[in-house]
């Protein structure tokens, strides 16, 4: 798969994990293409922590980038019964557990579900805008990612680059596999026909966990 | 009742080296007219309390959107915001040691500056626990356990100066914000010396309904008309 | 979305017992139409956490106005408020140890509120130090120096319901209040388990301009639709 | 004096307190009465901390009870240029010093400025509502009351029952004088011709610091 297929192939498995009416945030880039490939009978509410609900994209009529971007700074609007509000009012309902699921990527992402993705020490310093708010609270957090960075392992035994929260991450969504974190370590409960257990482990430097109903990732 | 006042008055106020938050997201929200005014003012050595540098150019095709412009010119001696990626020269002057940033998490740094308006002592918060966070000493005052989950108590944050835009503002000084541009004016405009909203409109006293007042006019001590600013 | 329910459906839903947050102050504000039919219910035991026992007698002539009907009544056997005075019956009944009352500070109450929706592990406040609040073991952790300032650290308060006012409900929850009726319906509205709100009139989602919405519509779990209520 | 001119007679000295454009809160009873002895150069902002800006007196027109009440539970509206608000961000402005002065009653006050407002253990339990918070948040406190209780002081070396704050008057007004609280204790500021400073310190257990620019109140 080309990298554009891989991302869609990741983002289509994560869409099946939202439920009709989840309340939903979606970090920048990937995430973002979540709504392009939900079933037709889920929908979802989209939060910009910004402060907007229901955002949508906006069109020639309703785009009007000085008043209305999302957090990414793309312009949208929002859906008949959408609202704005303020950042206070935002973070309240992020840390206050009323987002049913927050989809982000990660630099790296241990077995704990502990997670990095905010910083490379001496590198990169793009900081962690709403990234540690939104993992600490939101009910469910799913990280969409490839599954290696230049061929070396990102999921790893120990996050190294510093955290975003510790043992926060539910879900890990990538192109080899789906990986729940469990108490007990990350259980692969699906994988990509194209790659073998071995292979996916090969590739990860935590142990992975079998799930004895492993099935084929779609 | 707030006073107008034109750009220059309002740019004449602010003195080198003032703390100045500033509205806004990606540039989306910051008082766009009076920013540009500061930045040809000359004046510098400022702390700059924003969610973030903004973008290099505008969506109309701007170079150097909101606060972009202060720190392009150079007029920004320290940062405290939540996210600088989206404007590399805030990076790129951090890493030649001209400017000092603070990376505080959204939620907290939102949260931090409301609690310096509505006289609370801090904010306990379980973000940032376990992570580099807890060692800013500047803004975390303990790691607190409290029934058994852990929390950060973050420090209250103040400024000299809150800049804010406002879509609609009475003469009454109360503002209603248009789409997604509220996000911090309404903590800021409450946890600053001398707030100053431009204004894309200013309307009578009363034209706003009562009800759909955002940002309360006691909480603002000057209004710049931005649409018949002059210099 | 939330969904629409009549009034029997909200009181069934409300068990003997049950922790309930109301809006409103002194029954400006209050769901009269959802509290007269709870009040009818023969259910009780609850816990009542409100600003006050409103009145005795209502501004239109009522007899036991708002949630003086569920003290009257003697459905409430514990009161989480920050005023009584007005409600004589509350004392009576405490007297009688017939019901617990506590009392908090009403800056504090509408923050602990806040604080139990927004994940918030208290509420830093002077108010209360050097008071008898001080030794409320229930709603204050501890007493806390903070640079020099003593302050109390408020604990959050969730509830199992909060039954709000609304004025226009859209059908995405959305809520636009009029006058002073907002006044505790936004904190409690995001710290309870099942928040039913009590609409004046229900619109499509949209009617209310999104920068006009005061409480999101994703806090709300049933409308009532007081407008066409049945039984 | 009557008992309605006295209160006329402290809520008239009260008002002379008022700076044009301060952002006032009036406790429930005598303090409400402030607007009616403004002089005609003073405008106050009145803040009703139930959610009301510019709180003015309504007319048969405007009067809605079902929506707008003071914290007095008495109907009212707003001027143009008045505002509703929650009780988070009421509460906000009043502990976050955004209200310049507040002028309420009370059972007792002491030489130290501490308050006793809002309780009468085994007697009387009407609540504190928002009385704590807006003695401690206020920036200047007023307390108005009649100097004694049934001829017993209501001014005190020490409150003995329950305090709303500690240390929080700025100003005690009665139909006998002035007091101003200071770090040496209570000044008597001004005095009503009526009585002499034997008089006003036989009714007064805090022991009285004459100014020297002693004044007739007026």
């Amino acid at each position: 798969m080309d990298k554009d297929n891989i991302k869609s192939y990741i983002i289509a498995r994560a869409a099946k994990e939202m439920r009709d009416g989840d309340i939903v945030n979606l970090g920048i880039g990937m995430p973002t293409m979540v709504p392009n490939f939900l079933p037709k009978d889920v929908k979802v509410i989209i939060q910009a922590e910004n402060g907007l609900m229901r955002v949508i994209p906006c069109t020639e009529e309703t785009c009007e980038p000085i008043y209305k971007v999302d957090a990414g700074a793309t312009p949208v609007s929002v859906a008949p019964g959408g609202s704005y509000f303020d950042s206070c009012t935002s973070f309240g309902m992020i840390r206050g557990g009323h987002i049913d699921v927050t989809v982000l990527g990660a630099l790296e992402v241990d077995e704990k579900g502990n997670l990095s993705n905010w910083i490379i020490p001496g590198k990169k310093l793009p900081g962690m805008g709403g990234a540690m708010d939104l993992v600490v609270g939101a009910k469910k957090v799913i990280v969409t990612m490839e599954h290696t960075q230049k061929g070396e392992p990102k999921i790893l035994k120990n996050c190294r680059l510093p955290l975003t929260a510790v043992n926060c991450v539910d879900l890990i969504i990538t192109e080899m596999g789906v990986m729940e974190v469990t108490p007990k370590g990350l259980v692969l409960t699906e994988i990509n026909p194209e790659y073998s257990v071995e292979e996916v482990q090969a590739a990860t430097e935590a142990v992975l966990i079998v799930s004895p109903g492993l099935k084929p990732m779609s | 009742m707030p006073k107008f006042i034109t750009l220059a008055e309002a740019v004449e106020m602010i003195p080198d080296g003032a703390s100045i938050m500033v509205s806004g997201f990606m540039g989306c929200g910051n008082p766009h007219k009076i920013i540009d005014a500061l930045s040809k003012s000359g004046k510098g050595n400022f702390k700059l309390i924003c969610n973030d540098g903004a973008q290099p150019g505008g969506p109309m095709g701007e170079d150097y959107y909101g606060v972009a412009k202060l720190i392009h010119n150079r007029q920004v001696k320290h940062m405290v915001a939540t996210h600088v990626g989206l404007n590399p020269e805030v990076g790129k002057q951090m890493n030649e040691g001209a400017m000092r940033v603070d990376l505080i998490p959204q939620g907290s740094f939102a949260e931090m500056i409301r609690a310096g308006g509505a006289g609370l002592g801090g904010v306990l918060t379980p973000t940032g626990v376990g992570t580099i966070v807890e060692d800013y000493k500047d803004y975390v005052h303990s790691v607190q356990e409290i029934d058994g989950r852990k929390y950060l108590l973050m420090k209250p944050i103040r400024a000299d100066f809150a800049l804010i835009s406002g879509h609609i503002v009475d003469t009454a000084g109360n503002i209603w914000y248009k789409g997604a541009t509220r996000n911090f004016a309404l903590p800021m405009a409450t946890a600053a010396d001398i707030v100053i909203v431009e204004a894309d409109r200013v309307v009578e006293a009363g034209e706003i309904e009562p009800e759909n007042v955002v940002t309360s006019g006691i909480f603002v001590d000057y209004i710049v008309d931005g649409g018949k600013v002059s210099g």
